[in-house]
Parts: C-alpha cells; sequence; structure tokens
C-alpha cells in the first residue's frame, strides 16, 4: 500500500534533513492539512490520499534549511520552474515523489453535499468518493469532483524526485485538452468578458490569499498592491483596483506559472482567479512553445529573447 | 399585539419589497457558490441554508471608505498660498441586515466595545451602527469547524441580535430582543407567532446539541508559558501562509488602514482594512518590524482574541466561533485545535524534544 | 485634419527616449499635421515599459495606448526592445482575454530620422481609437478632467 | 453637542523651521482657528499626529512645553513617506494636527525628587518638553542631571537650549558624541557608558529616557546595574502608528496600545508586557 511506503521512505528521508513537509488529517474528514515533521514520532500522523490537495513547495523558498517535501506530479513542475528562475538549492531539498490519481476540489464536493459537515469520507477503487454526512451518505465520482486541473492533467508522475513511491502513471489526458476552458471562454463577445470579469472581481476582498498561496510568489512582503513607494495601488475598494491586482498577479507570472491551480482553490470568495493565468501560458506555449517547469534546462520566456522571433510578426494598423 | 410574529414563506420577498422602501434591507444572497450579502432586489437568489462565506461586517464597518476629502485650493492673489478645505459626508441611509448569523451579531458586541465604549468613539461605526437594526436567523446545524457554543454563543444566540428568526416548515418565526426587533414584527405581511414557537424552540435545542466543543477545559485558564514560548508557536503555525483570509473573514476582527490618495489638488483619506497577518502591518519607517515573522504575527491574532482583549474587557473572548478562519483557511490552521493545546487540553504537539529545536520556518 | 473639433480621447503614448522621442520631435520640428490626442510620456527605453503600465492606464480612463521604441538591433542598450517585444505581445494577445479591445493597445518600432512613420503611425491610430470610441468600464474611475 | 470626529485633523500654519540637524528639522506650528489656539491645552509628553495631505500622518511628540503656548513645536527627523513630505514644506504651508493623543510623564509623582534625563539623537524631542516644563516649575524638582549624545556634534539637536542649560547653575548638562570629532572638546563615548561614567545614585531619583532602541536597551541595563528601580525608570516606546486613538489594533504590545495606554511606560510596566 503507497501509505506505509511513504511512511518508511519519510523515516528514512528523516535523518538527512532538519524537517519533512507532508499532509495529515485536517479539522475534519475532508480537509487534509500540511505537517512539518520535526520528530519521529510525527511521521505517523502521514496521510496519502485525494484529500492532499495543497501545494507543499510554495514553503521551500522560505526556509533556509534541508528540508524533505512530499510532492505530487503538478507540485513537482514547481520546484523545476524554481530551480529554473535559482529560487531554491536543490541540495538542500529531498523529494518524495507520489504518482497522483487525481485529488478531490473541496468546494465541488462541498457542492454536491450541499455543505453540510462531513461525518466520514473514504475512497474506493481509486475512483469512487464515499461522503457521509448528516443528511445522509452520497457516492461520488472522482472525475466530477476534481479539479479542473486534474480532469485535463498531463503531469501525473512527478517530473523530479529522489524517491518514488510506487510505479509511474502516464497521464490519459489529450493535450489539447489542457486549454479547452480557455478557448471556450475566449467565444463571448468582448463586451460580455468584460462584464463577466467585472462580476467575478467584485467579489474580491483583496485578503490576497491567492498570492500568498501562489509558489511563485515569493515577493509577497513588499508585493506592490500593498506598498506607497511604488505607489501602483489605493487601498479602495474599487473594481479599477481589484483588476489591478488580479492584473499585476498574472503578468508577474508571465511564462511563470505552473498551474497548480492553489490560487482558484484557496480564494474564499469563489473567484476563478486561475484563467487568467492559464491564458498567458496558452500564449506562451503557442508564441515561444514554452511551458512553465516542465525541462530544467528551458529559460522562462520573459527572461530571455532571441533577435529573430519566430512567432511575433509586426502588427499594422 | 403578539409579543412574537411569524411571516410564512411564500410572503418572503413581498415583505422584503415592503421593508426596502424606507430601509437598505441586505440579505445573504448567492453568487456562484459564494454567499454574500447584497441590498435586495427581486432577481438576486437568497440563501438562508448557511452562513455567508464574509460576515455582515462589510455592512456597518465596510471595508473601505473615505475618512474626509480634501482640496488644495491655490489661492489667487498669492501664488505661495494654498488653502486647504475638508469635508466629510457621513449621511448613512436606514439599513435592515436581514438573515446574519448569531456568530456575526455577537461580532457587532466585540466592535461596539472597542468602536463606541471609550472617549473617543469612531463616530463613522457609530453613525451607521445605530442606523442599522440586525435580524438574525439562528442555525439548524453546524457548517464544519463552528464552536460558537465553547466561547459563549450559540446557534439561537440572543446577543448583538434585534430580532431572532428560526426557519421551520413553511415559514419564519420571528422573536424580537430589543425595540428595533419589535418594530419589525409590526411590519406587513407578518402573522402572530404564538402557534409556532414550541416548534421554533424544539428546532433551537436540536442545532445546539450538534454542536462540540473542541476544548475539553474550562475557557479562560491559557497557560502563560506555552503561550510565550516561540517553539510552539513555530510548531503549530509552520504551514500558516501569512495572508488576510481569516482576518478579513472574521466577524470579530476590526484592524484598519489608514492612507491617504491623491490626484492632481484633490484626494481623500481612506480607512481601509487591514490584516495583523500581513508583513507591513507593523513596519517601521526605519525598517525595523517587532513582528517579522508569520510566528510572531499568528502568536499577536491568537493573543488579541484569547488574551489581550479578555484582559482589556473583563472577560470577554473576542471570538464568537464562526468557524470562517478554519473553513477557508488555505492550509487548514484550525484555531481552535491551538487554543485547545494553549488551555492544555492535553493534546501536545510537541512530544519529547523537538528534533533540534531549530527554527522550523 | 487634426481631431479638435471632435471630443479628444486620451491617448497615452509611452516613446523610448533615444528613437520614437527623436521621431516625434522630427514630426513635430518638421511641422507635420497629426492629431493631438497623444499624451507623450518618455520612458529612457521601451524594455523600461512595464505591461502594467499599460493597463493601469487602460483601467484607470485611458482610450488607448501606445508604445513606440527603437528598431530591433538599434536599440541603444542592445537588448531593452527584445525583452520589450515578448513583453508587449504577451500583453497583446492578453487584453482581449478580460475584455479590453486589443486594437486599443499597439506597439511599434519608430526611429528618431522616421519623422512621416511617426506622422502616418499616429494618425492611424489616433483614428483607430476615435473608431473604437471611449473605453467607458464600470473600473473607469472617475477622474473629474 | 455632537460627538467628535476624531480623525479629522485640524488646520495648522507653519511659523518658523529650524533646522535642528541634517536630517531633523523643528517645526513650529499655530492653529488656524485662533480660538482654538487660545484654550488647547496639553501634558508634557503627549504626542500629536501630523497629517501631510495626500501623503500621510505621523506621529511625533509635543517638545515645546506646555507653559509655553504661543505656539506648538514638532520634531521630525526625516525616515519615511510622511517624513519627508513635511521636510519639503516651507514656512506659510498648512498641515493637519490631531493633537493631544496619548498619556504623558507623571510629573506629579516626580515633585521633589532627583531627575535624571538620558537622551540620545531625535531622543531628547520627548524629554525636552518635560525638561522646560521642570525648568519653568524648577521649585518642585531637585537637581536635574541630563545626560545627552549624538553620533556627531551636528547630530546634537536644540543647540541653542543646550547652551541655556549648559549655562544654568540648577542644571548639570553632560554632553557627549560617540567619536572624536574636529573641535569637540568635551566627552566622547556612547551615552550608556557615560551613564556609568557619571553614575549618578537611585536614591530619591527618577530617570527618564529616550533615543534609538540599541542606546535604551543598554541604558536599562546599566540603570539596573545602578540600582534603580523599575517604577523609577520611565521610557518613551515607537510603534507604526495610525489611528493615534487606540482602535486600529496596529501599536499594541501585548494588551497595551502604544498610542493610548502610552507612548510613556514605565520599567515595571514593560516588564509585565510580553516583549518584542
Amino acid at each position: 500500500m503507497s501509505l506505509e511506503k511513504l511512511k518508511e521512505t519519510v523515516a528514512k528521508v528523516f535523518h538527512e534533513v532538519d524537517v519533512v513537509i507532508g499532509y495529515k488529517q485536517g479539522f475534519d474528514p475532508l480537509h487534509a492539512t500540511p505537517c512539518f515533521i520535526t520528530m519521529p514520532e510525527q511521521v505517523d500522523q502521514l496521510i496519502w490520499n485525494p484529500l492532499c490537495v495543497q501545494n507543499l513547495t510554495s514553503y521551500l523558498p522560505f526556509l533556509k534549511k534541508k528540508v524533505g517535501i512530499v510532492v505530487k506530479g503538478c507540485d513537482s513542475r514547481t520546484i523545476i520552474q524554481y530551480m529554473q528562475e535559482g529560487l531554491i538549492k536543490r541540495d538542500n531539498i529531498v523529494i518524495v515523489g507520489l504518482p497522483c490519481t487525481g485529488i478531490i476540489s473541496v468546494k465541488k464536493v462541498l457542492h454536491e453535499i450541499d455543505n453540510q459537515p462531513v461525518e466520514s469520507i473514504t475512497f474506493r477503487d481509486g475512483s469512487n468518493v464515499v461522503v457521509k454526512t448528516v443528511k445522509g451518505q452520497k457516492i461520488l465520482s472522482l472525475s466530477d469532483v476534481c479539479p479542473d486541473k486534474c480532469s485535463t492533467c498531463q503531469y501525473p508522475t512527478p517530473l523530479i524526485y529522489d524517491h518514488l513511491i510506487g510505479e509511474p502513471i502516464k497521464s490519459d489526458k489529450p493535450p489539447e485538452s489542457v486549454y479547452e476552458d480557455i478557448r471556450e471562454f475566449e467565444k463571448k463577445p468582448l463586451k460580455e468578458r468584460l462584464e463577466y470579469w467585472e462580476k467575478e472581481f467584485d467579489r474580491c476582498i483583496r485578503c490576497y490569499a491567492c498570492r500568498n498561496a501562489c509558489p511563485m510568489c515569493i515577493c509577497q512582503d513588499s508585493c506592490i498592491a500593498e506598498t506607497r513607494d511604488p505607489h501602483w495601488m489605493s487601498q479602495k475598494l474599487s473594481i479599477t483596483e481589484k483588476f489591478m491586482f488580479h492584473m499585476i498577479h498574472a503578468v508577474h507570472l508571465a511564462g511563470r506559472c505552473v498551474e497548480c491551480g492553489e490560487c482558484e482553490r484557496v480564494c474564499p470568495m469563489g473567484i476563478p482567479v486561475n484563467k487568467l493565468k492559464k491564458k498567458i501560458n496558452l500564449e506562451m506555449k503557442e508564441l515561444f512553445g514554452y511551458e512553465p517547469g516542465v525541462n530544467l534546462e528551458d529559460k522562462p520566456p520573459m527572461y530571455t529573447f532571441n533577435v529573430e522571433e519566430r512567432k511575433i510578426e509586426e502588427h499594422k494598423l | 399585539m403578539a409579543q412574537v410574529g411569524y411571516l410564512p414563506k411564500e410572503k418572503e420577498k413581498a415583505f422584503f419589497e415592503t421593508l426596502s422602501k424606507n430601509a437598505l434591507v441586505y440579505v445573504p444572497c448567492l453568487e456562484g457558490d459564494t454567499v454574500i450579502f447584497r441590498p435586495f432586489s427581486p432577481e438576486r437568489t437568497l440563501c438562508f441554508e448557511r452562513s455567508a462565506n464574509i460576515p455582515p461586517k462589510t455592512i456597518i464597518f465596510p471595508q473601505s471608505e473615505t475618512l474626509f476629502s480634501f482640496d488644495y485650493k491655490k489661492n489667487a492673489d498669492d501664488p505661495q498660498k494654498t488653502a486647504i478645505k475638508l469635508e466629510t459626508n457621513q449621511e448613512y441611509p436606514d439599513v435592515i441586515i436581514f438573515g446574519a448569523r448569531p456568530c456575526d451579531a455577537k461580532g457587532f458586541k466585540i466592535f461596539d466595545r472597542v468602536f463606541m465604549d471609550t472617549d473617543t468613539p469612531d463616530t463613522y461605526y457609530k453613525d451607521r451602527r445605530e442606523k442599522t437594526v440586525i435580524v438574525t436567523i439562528s442555525c439548524e446545524s453546524p457548517s464544519a469547524g463552528c464552536f460558537c457554543t465553547a466561547v459563549g454563543g450559540g446557534p439561537a444566540d440572543k446577543e448583538g441580535s434585534d430580532a431572532i428568526i428560526t426557519e421551520l416548515e413553511k415559514g419564519y418565526f420571528i422573536e424580537p430582543v430589543t425595540e428595533k426587533g419589535k418594530a419589525i414584527i409590526k411590519e406587513p405581511f407578518i402573522e402572530d407567532g404564538s402557534p409556532y414557537q414550541k416548534e421554533a424552540v424544539e428546532r433551537q435545542k436540536a442545532a445546539n446539541d450538534m454542536l462540540k466543543n473542541p476544548f475539553s477545559t474550562d475557557l479562560t485558564k491559557i497557560s502563560p508559558s506555552l503561550f510565550n514560548s516561540d517553539e510552539f508557536w513555530e510548531q503549530v503555525v509552520s504551514k500558516c501562509i501569512s495572508c488576510g483570509a481569516c482576518t478579513y473573514l472574521c466577524p470579530t476582527c476590526y484592524c484598519f488602514n489608514i492612507t491617504d490618495e491623491q490626484a492632481v489638488n484633490k484626494g481623500e483619506r481612506i480607512r481601509s482594512w487591514d490584516a495583523c497577518m500581513f508583513f507591513h502591518y507593523t513596519l517601521e519607517a526605519s525598517g525595523h518590524n517587532p513582528r517579522p515573522t508569520k510566528f510572531q504575527r499568528f502568536k499577536n491574532r491568537v493573543g488579541h482574541k484569547f488574551v489581550y482583549y479578555p484582559e482589556k474587557y473583563n472577560g470577554v473572548i473576542a471570538c464568537c466561533g464562526c468557524g470562517r478562519c478554519i473553513r477557508y483557511c488555505p492550509v487548514s490552521v484550525d484555531i481552535s485545535e491551538i487554543v485547545g493545546y494553549l488551555r492544555g487540553s492535553g493534546i501536545e504537539p510537541l512530544k519529547g524534544p523537538s528534533k533540534d529545536g531549530a527554527n522550523a520556518g | 485634419m487634426s481631431v479638435i473639433a471632435a471630443k479628444e480621447l486620451r491617448i497615452i503614448g509611452f516613446l523610448c527616449n533615444w528613437c520614437s522621442y527623436g521621431g516625434a520631435d522630427t514630426a513635430g520640428v518638421s511641422r507635420f499635421k497629426q492629431p493631438t490626442d497623444l499624451r507623450i510620456i518618455r520612458v529612457p527605453c521601451s524594455g523600461r515599459v512595464d505591461p502594467l503600465f499599460v493597463v493601469k492606464a487602460l483601467l484607470n480612463g485611458a482610450d488607448g495606448v501606445l508604445v513606440s521604441g527603437c528598431h530591433p538591433r538599434d536599440c541603444h542598450y542592445s537588448d531593452g526592445n527584445f525583452y520589450a517585444r515578448r513583453r508587449l505581445e504577451m500583453l497583446k494577445r492578453l487584453l482581449p482575454f478580460i475584455g479590453i479591445d486589443e486594437r486599443r493597445f499597439h506597439y511599434t518600432w519608430i526611429s528618431a530620422s522616421e519623422g512621416a512613420r511617426w506622422q502616418q503611425v499616429i494618425t492611424d491610430f489616433t483614428k483607430q481609437i476615435h473608431k473604437l470610441g471611449p473605453l467607458s468600464t464600470k473600473t473607469e474611475v472617475m477622474v473629474e478632467s | 453637542m455632537p460627538v467628535k470626529n476624531p480623525y479629522l485633523p485640524e488646520l495648522v500654519t507653519i511659523q518658523k523651521i529650524i533646522d535642528e540637524t541634517p536630517n531633523i528639522k523643528s517645526y513650529q506650528v499655530v492653529f488656524n482657528d485662533l480660538e482654538k489656539m487660545k484654550n488647547f491645552s496639553f501634558q508634557p509628553g503627549q504626542v500629536g499626529q501630523l497629517s501631510v495631505f495626500g501623503v500621510g500622518e505621523s506621529t511625533f511628540v509635543i517638545n515645546s512645553s506646555p507653559t509655553r503656548m504661543d505656539y506648538l513645536q514638532f520634531s521630525v527627523m526625516k525616515a519615511g513617506e510622511v517624513t519627508a513630505a513635511i521636510h519639503d514644506l516651507y514656512v506659510g504651508d498648512q498641515i493637519g494636527l490631531r493633537a493631544p493623543l496619548g498619556n504623558w510623564f507623571p510629573y506629579e509623582v516626580m515633585k521633589d525628587k532627583k531627575i535624571l534625563f538620558i537622551g540620545g539623537g531625535i531622543g531628547l524631542a520627548p524629554l525636552r518638553t518635560l525638561i522646560l516644563f521642570m525648568l519653568d516649575n524648577r521649585a518642585n524638582y531637585k537637581n536635574i542631571t541630563i545626560i545627552y549624545g549624538a553620533r556627531t556634534p551636528p547630530d546634537l539637536c536644540y543647540k541653542d537650549d543646550l547652551k541655556e542649560w549648559e549655562s544654568r547653575s540648577d542644571v548639570e548638562l553632560v554632553l557627549t558624541v560617540d567619536n572624536e570629532y574636529p573641535g569637540w572638546e568635551k566627552r566622547i563615548g556612547f551615552v550608556p557608558t557615560v551613564l556609568n561614567e557619571v553614575a549618578p545614585s537611585p536614591d530619591d531619583t527618577v530617570a527618564i529616557t529616550c533615543g534609538p532602541p540599541i542606546m535604551i536597551k543598554f541604558v536599562l541595563q546599566n540603570l539596573a546595574k545602578l540600582k534603580f528601580r523599575d517604577e523609577d525608570v520611565i521610557t518613551t516606546l515607537e510603534r507604526r502608528m495610525k489611528c493615534g486613538i487606540g482602535l486600529c489594533g496596529r501599536c499594541n504590545i501585548g494588551s497595551k496600545y502604544v498610542c493610548k495606554d502610552g507612548p510613556v511606560f514605565s520599567l515595571a510596566q514593560l516588564k509585565e508586557l510580553p516583549e518584542e
């Protein structure tokens, strides 16, 4: 069973590092939560199932010591992107890779059981989720309640690891399905798109959970959404300022966003903030054939240039 | 006239429309999967099933408001001299918040002590607060993370509410609490509620029993040694990402920031929400920051609610147990679990000596 | 035809100091006829133009934004415009996604001697913006003119 | 009478600007509304919030004495956005002022005692208001000793006051600078070390100290070595402040707000608070 193997490996890795970051059961059966293992007896708390939704690698740039980290396929892209941008020292990190068969979206599960507190949740034969609440039991299929990123997942097996728990899994999802939702959205007329974003961003409360959960946002403590020198934005809660903040986040992730989906997952107001970043990634792939956090030798497109750009023609008026 | 009221569900929309004639009625509306308080209008879909994502504090303590506007006026005959004109505009409409939760209402009580029971009251909050009627709906069942009964609240707690409603089969049983509440049951479409009293009380009791208490010891005892041990905070808060979700969604968080914005010669001084979890919250011009790490900030956050506020306001805990900070935390930090440790309720996170006791973050 | 007759729109121009600003100056010195809607902001290099300058301008009341720098290979700082080209192309493709017509933002390369080309670009771009009309988003801050 | 809006500043005009040191200027301001000027009162040690509209607000101690009410004086060291904006102002410009705020030096308790002032750099500002106040009621206090130091002689604030205090017989002034400086004959050395050299006796003495945090740290240690009792050591604290009236929650140390319960604290009070 891969949980036992995971615990074994982590126990072994534990001696080479100062802390191992994994998942443990959270405050209720539906939520897992990151756990920082600094004592051998804490290894037993580790869990591994579709509840393990957080991208644990976002702690790495802030930890100044040797760290063991449990990593799903999509999370591993963060580590490669960190290395491309020189934000972590590879030999300070021991990566325990977990081939992943999909995780749940807490929001979608809650939607299915109309937000009742969960008494128990069990996973049967890899694709069924059995949820028991006060109002009775419901059987959901993982493909209905998984986050969008899982239904188009290209990298279920971590692209970089020191230890792999279980056998690598190949993706069975067609590559062009990844940006299906973006192409769908672009079919809307221009005015409707603007109104859509104004309506969605109207709910934003600028709590910056999306920014602080984003692994690539390492300048959280001096973000230009809050500083007064440079003075980009006011603290006024108008749609202009909210729109501007989300554009800052998207543009600063151009050619860097590994689509781990954390920004959308953590938004307490349910705003689809990941869409903007996926659109830019679509353009990065189209323009430069670049996918963030996939291979180590790549250079993020905004860090470099070609004298002759193959795909950029001069715009005529 | 009947002491208690009853509003049949089919007359709900009509009732809100009449109320909206002479007051701004805020009701919890469903937008996508998010429940948020909006001014009532017929085409909005209402949602009374669960507590709103963000509490109604946005209505009385808005996330950003203009304290005053200023205008630099050039003096025609002496260009050196510029006069400054300050203007404030504090006319607020009458407001009825319909569908708040008992924990939200209790939050306003926490605000009142700070903003109003002081020799320098906050006139902005005070004017709005006095013009607001809070009609609370009692909870049928707790959401994930709720622990209101453990901090002196309850699914049908009346504190801070002007009237309290209990949803029944075909209508809402309304119990006025204050004078403002009594005015509500005199509104059109409200019938006599006494026949429904018994059923309402049963439902309230049923809801009360569903709540479990995360702390197993008495309320006030927080162990100072554990509270002041940096290692404890590093251990329990390593996963926190120091965002503002928990503070902005908290009905008892009232910290704010004051900033100026100016365009050419006009501008305004803006008060906006702030979070003690943000790095710049205590950052000084010299660059010194008394609380630079997220552990110190989180210790201050928990300390404020469970130690400092009680110290200042004879034992009142500045937490209403609504569970939002637990439900919406990106990494599921559970404040009730941490306060449980602080009260020494036996769950020891630090079993045995830590590996190297070094800073885990 | 100057557009002073018709109500002027707010068009912001980020011009690189060494080439395009010179080009605009040449056009001015040679007394070329051109619309006057454009408000020029001089930047050391087109590489200095952060795509967010354009976004902030469009969200806060600008109806059109033009960025103009040295021709590729002519950059005074040798590779400023190469970086700019990638950033501004990314932005050009992102704008329609958020509901702002991409024709409201244009970037081009004009050298100091191309006064005529500057006149042509600025006339066509202003006409194009006038065709699109003011960008009245709910997001537009009420900046009292 | 409607409740006063605590955030709305009074407009004041700058009458005089004194260049104390390369990065510190003192501003003497007068209320535009002369009525308010006449019946404005404050206690030594209280602070005010200066507003530069469009930039922001910052807290400064009122360092003129309550006994000399023809103007209010604030000393501003250039450090951040607001202080830089204040340094660009000229005589005749108008700024906003919200005062008086916070608590003050317990001068009642200090009556008939020896007073020891220990200041560093801009730290003399909060002390100056109390010194001037005491000099105007000289009889109430036994001998007054002032130990004041700065990095270099040009960094010494209130140079004319220092001259006056030096000439007075009923005040003992000990000046020092951190290290040698051409033309400087007086003491050399950090304030805490000079404190040890002067070694004032703790009995029947109240020590009041203000200055950079690093200086305060060592001064408090040395005072303890000199057997000063905690209640007899008083200092002022600095924190990031916004509302100034104990509401916005930012300047707290434990349950105490520096803006309202302070900024003046005794060492005994500080010891009860969680150290930060």
